[in-house]
């Protein structure tokens, strides 16, 4: 990927930018971050499919916030995240450089949001039909087997907050499982501590996951926790016909109203 | 044996809801004694997690009720909460709780036999549905057993 | 004691399985859950993964769950009182089929579980504990134990080794009074034959030398190591969780009404909040000072103060983790001579 | 060895809650069990685990001495979540008590040597453990000077225990408060207490120094007392880390390879200068 280490030289050297976040060769199935600052580094970037991590994540994490001003190698699920960033006042215009990388393998500079918008706008950010068909197999189950099938994949975790941690918009310096006056989420890993915590989480997120599915990949024990996202992000288009992350002065799902909103359930 | 009463957990605002309910007892309506009356400050102010802690301490149904649209006291706090709960029914929903035990309500503070017929209709649904023990049992299975390693 | 070696035929391992059974035993084995292959209590042999490098999680919770319940509270009426944790509830259990780098682990956790003082309840679940592994004949780029004194081979921390042979049997070692016990009882093993056990095992290269990481780590608090190989980590426990020798661990209560039990879990070094004090300082700032404290706890202050290596090279840390912290590499990295 | 759960506390009953200052509470307990009562010694600068069923547990010194027995004492601020749970208990109610963990004052060692104690704020506890235990034993020691110092009036804890030291002949007592913490009608000093400190200007010689507090107190006493001819290994001062076990194991407290639970409380400025800053 000559053209993107090229860039990455470019940026360093006329000092336009302090770090370029990309992807490196991983020692397993997905690419690593890299963190290029000298020149010499940019020849470790790659880019291919491999190059799945949204590096969004980091540009919330204290120590590489420190580093300066920030390019960052992005796909639309890293565009939608640091949309959603902006639109919660996380970092201010110009504090990013996003580096966009084409189906074509081109690098598009989007230096400000409007860039951004005006490229998510013209791409299909909806749900994928595998997505999809795995939400209407699951929305089809009875509730009992619904119940079963979060059991079992809950029991299986160890709250090692693998989910959390991965999630560019998890960014709460306190986060409401360590509230703990009272304690509202319980510590254990227990089944109800588990269920309580990937429901809250989940929740959390309502109207602001824009479906990376860094979640699900970052979990050890292989829950599926995107399934529970992917519900929401198809609820929330259908019910109020939003979707995070495609402006950067949106307001999350969850903040707002509209005195039509329609329900049925309400008597 | 003694027929299931089941417990029921109503969070209702203070300005609509709870004066309706008031209205229901001075009236001398008379409706099942299943509830247990939380009172909050407005429906926006109900967190979602209150209901599933409401399911973990024991509850079999939950009623939500506040304010009618365009009547909240806040003005737009009960708009907030139904955008809440429509998002919230559909996680849990999809989750494998069963909404079936949550009735959502606008009761007004002049509805007091509409507060009497919300809580009978409710209790008489989850009657029907029984106790929740699916719940109850991952609730309480961290006090259970002395032993849950490698289940 | 002294090693014993025999052989166990393919076809009587089923056999001994069901003497294990037979004695009221839980078997805890490696088992395929979807896509990840796990630990957990088995009834029949053929319930257990059938090709599998290493489970996702280490078998430490075998002694050390992720929910411990240390003691119940009752507030009444007429007071408070407690009741103790009763340690007879603890089963008997046997690992079956686990690698030797999570036998090895049990070293390390039992250097600080009992550290001067001895925990009685991690304790009893290691007394309780059998453990039958299986050698390991592949590796994969992960792995290290050759590096930090193990050995695919390794007969420390197991009761009873079997190291397979080609022509369908077993190279048994039996290794402790447990495992003579348990080889007894089962009568399913045979004399022993001349098995070149060496040429057995998976090829594990030896990477560094970890006296240096000892060394360099030791002196190195103040390194800029540790902010240049942490700046990706993200900060999640999921390394510390899958380890065979992380301990750290939290104490929480959880009350059902008036009783409860106080509970102790698991918990990570990684974590931001893991050391902060109610007054919001906190020691460990930074991601770099949690990774610092999670390679130091390892290599420097476990050897110093405990003298065991906090680490069995068996590479779980890495395959778990979300963002390619490879531990290898930077082991490798602090073994050279500058840092 | 007896086969104990360690993690097992001792219920003791809180027999005496004492207001000391706005948020800081005193409790004293007796254990409800004769037995513990019986196996139960301390030395002076170790801490225990206090615990409220329900609500979990949280690491105090022993604010009492050791001297005086049949019971102990612990003060606290309410801050978390244990300590907002344990300020609302009364006497009568019952709490856990595990410990007594980690090192002591080797207040053997300082026999025939003057003591100077300076201590901050809601660390003056672990120091009064000290003071007592040291004027039960009063003809150990040569002088005895106490300097503390808190934010405002209100804040000074043991406000009676102070008036006593006052009075006491042989010892000098000197309190100060922040300036603009004063009230009309104090007698004591103004100002931050190195600065006193400095003011005081107490002889090095012979001398042995405590000193407790804020870290930021910490950081300015000790140039204070090396300007003074203080030896490192004449001061001494207690760390805090956040602790769940208080053995050990639970692997929050250490500073470098040192575990304050085992290796401290307790430290010398000679020990303190061999730490990383991981405190």
């Amino acid at each position: 990927m000559n053209e993107l280490i090229a860039k990455a030289k470019y940026l360093l050297s006329s000092k336009t930018v302090d770090v370029v976040i990309g992807y490196g060769k991983g020692s397993g199935k997905y690419a690593r971050a890299e963190f290029i600052r000298k020149l010499d580094d940019a020849d470790k970037m790659i880019y291919n499919e491999t190059c799945i991590q949204n590096l969004a994540t980091y540009v919330q994490k204290h120590e590489v916030k420190h580093l300066g001003k920030i390019a960052i190698v992005a796909n639309n699920y890293t565009l939608r995240s640091l949309l959603v960033l902006a639109s919660e006042f996380q970092f201010t215009e110009g504090q990013v450089l996003a580096l966009y990388i084409t189906p074509e393998n081109k690098i598009v500079e989007m230096p400000d949001f409007k860039s951004i918008e005006d490229h998510l706008a013209t791409v299909d950010t909806g749900l994928k039909p595998d997505e999809k068909e795995i939400v209407d197999r699951i929305e089809k189950m009875t509730v009992a087997e619904r119940w079963d099938f979060w059991q079992k994949e809950f029991a299986k975790c160890f709250k090692c907050f693998a989910c959390r941690s991965s999630c560019p918009l998890c960014y709460c310096t306190k986060c409401m499982t360590e509230s703990n006056q009272p304690q509202w989420i319980p510590v254990a890993a227990s089944d109800l501590g588990n269920m309580e915590w990937h429901i809250m989480r989940a929740m959390h997120l309502a109207g602001r996951c824009v479906n990376c599915g860094d979640c699900a990949r970052a979990c050890p024990m292989d829950i599926p926790l995107n399934l529970l996202t992917y519900n929401l992000i198809e609820g929330i288009e259908k019910d109020f016909g939003a979707k995070a992350g495609m402006k950067a002065t949106d307001i999350s799902t969850l903040s707002t109203f509209k005195p039509d909103d329609k329900e049925n359930f309400i008597k | 044996m003694a027929e299931f009463e089941p417990k029921i957990v109503a969070f209702v605002c203070n300005w609509c809801t709870y004066a309706g309910a008031d209205l229901t007892g001075t009236s001398r309506i008379k409706y099942a004694a299943n509830v247990k009356i939380i009172r909050f400050p407005c429906t926006g102010r109900i967190d979602f997690m209150l209901l599933l802690k409401a399911f973990a301490n024991g509850a079999d149904g939950i009623i939500v009720s506040g304010c009618h649209p365009n009547d909240c006291h806040y003005t737009y706090g009960n708009f907030h909460a139904r955008r809440r709960w429509m998002i919230f029914r559909k996680l849990i929903d999809f989750a494998g709780i069963d909404i079936n035990r949550i009735s959502f309500n606008w009761v007004s503070a002049a509805e007091g036999a509409r507060w009497a017929e919300v809580v009978n209709t409710t209790v008489e649904t989850v009657r029907k549905l029984g106790p929740y023990e699916n719940y109850k049992q991952v609730a309480l299975s961290i006090y259970d057993q002395e032993d849950k390693t490698h289940e | 004691m002294e090693t014993e070696k025999r052989t166990l035929k393919k076809s009587s391992l089923e056999k001994l399985f069901n003497s294990l059974k037979g004695e009221g035993k839980k078997i805890i084995a490696p088992v395929k859950k979807g896509s990840i292959i796990d630990f957990c209590e088995v009834s029949t042999i053929q319930e257990m993964a059938e090709d599998y490098l290493l489970t996702v999680q280490s078998a430490k919770s075998a002694a050390f769950p992720k929910i411990e319940k240390l003691f119940d509270y009752v507030i009444s009426q007429e007071g408070v009182s407690t009741k103790d944790r009763n340690l007879d509830s603890i089963p008997e259990m046997v690992l079956f089929g686990v690698r030797p780098c999570d036998a090895f682990g049990f070293d390390s956790l039992s250097a600080i579980f009992n550290w001067e003082t001895k925990d009685t309840i991690y304790s009893k679940r290691l007394e309780k504990l059998s453990i039958i592994s299986f050698s390991c004949n592949k590796a994969d780029a992960y792995c290290f134990c050759t590096s930090v004194n193990g050995s695919p081979g390794s007969i420390a921390g197991s009761d009873i080794l079997l190291t397979y042979a080609e022509n369908d049997e077993f190279l048994a070692e039996i290794i402790t009074e447990k495992g003579k016990i348990i080889a007894e009882k089962s009568d399913a093993f045979e004399a022993s034959k001349d098995i070149d056990k060496s040429k057995l095992l998976a090829d594990v290269p030896v990477l560094f030398d970890v006296k240096k990481v000892v060394k360099n780590a030791t002196a190195s608090f103040d390194s800029e190591i540790w902010v240049e190989q942490s700046l990706r980590c993200i900060g999640c426990g999921s390394c510390a969780f899958v380890c065979p020798t992380c301990a750290c661990f939290d104490i929480q209560d959880e009350s059902n009404g008036k009783q409860g039990s106080r509970l102790r879990l698991w918990d990570s070094c990684g974590f931001s909040l893991f050391t902060i004090h109610t007054s919001g300082h906190n020691p460990r700032e930074v991601q770099s000072a949690r990774w610092r404290q999670r390679i130091m706890h390892k290599f420097s202050y476990m050897p110093d103060r405990l003298d065991v290596i906090g680490c069995v090279g068996c590479g779980r840390c890495s395959r778990a983790c979300p963002v390619d912290m490879n531990i290898k590499e930077h082991l490798i990295q602090i073994a050279k001579d500058k840092i | 060895m007896s086969e104990k759960n360690i993690y097992l506390p001792s219920l003791m009953k809180i027999v005496k809650v004492t207001e000391e200052a706005p948020f800081v509470k005193t409790f004293r307990l007796v254990f409800m069990d004769e037995e513990d009562e019986k196996n139960f010694s301390f030395k002076t600068g170790q801490f225990g685990e206090y615990s409220l069923m329900g609500a979990g547990e949280v690491t105090f010194c022993i604010a009492s001495a050791p001297t005086r027995k049949g019971y102990i004492e612990c003060t606290f601020r309410s801050a978390g979540r244990v300590t907002t749970a344990l300020s609302k208990c009364e006497a009568g109610d019952t709490i856990g008590f595990r410990g007594p963990y980690g090192n002591i004052f080797p207040i053997d060692e300082w026999k025939g040597k003057n003591l100077l104690f300076i201590a901050g704020g809601i660390a003056l506890p672990p120091m009064r453990s000290v003071i007592w235990n040291c004027l039960d034993l009063r003809e150990n020691f040569k002088e005895i000077t106490i300097v503390y110092g808190a934010r405002t009036v209100a804040d000074l804890v043991y406000k009676e225990e102070l008036e006593e030291w006052e009075n006491r002949p042989d010892v000098k007592l000197y309190t100060t408060v922040d300036p603009g913490g004063e009230t009309p009608g104090w007698k004591g000093e103004v100002g931050f207490v190195p600065i006193v400190l400095d003011k005081i200007a107490p002889s090095a010689k012979d001398t042995i120094a405590i000193v407790c507090g804020p870290p930021v107190m910490i950081k300015f006493t000790f140039p204070v007392l090396e300007k003074l001819g203080f030896k490192d290994d004449d001061v001494y001062t207690t760390l805090e880390n956040r602790m769940k076990c208080g053995f050990g194991k639970c692997g929050r407290c250490n500073v470098g390879k040192y575990f304050v639970c085992k290796d401290g409380p307790v430290f010398t400025r000679t020990q303190l200068k061999g730490l990383p800053e991981e405190y």
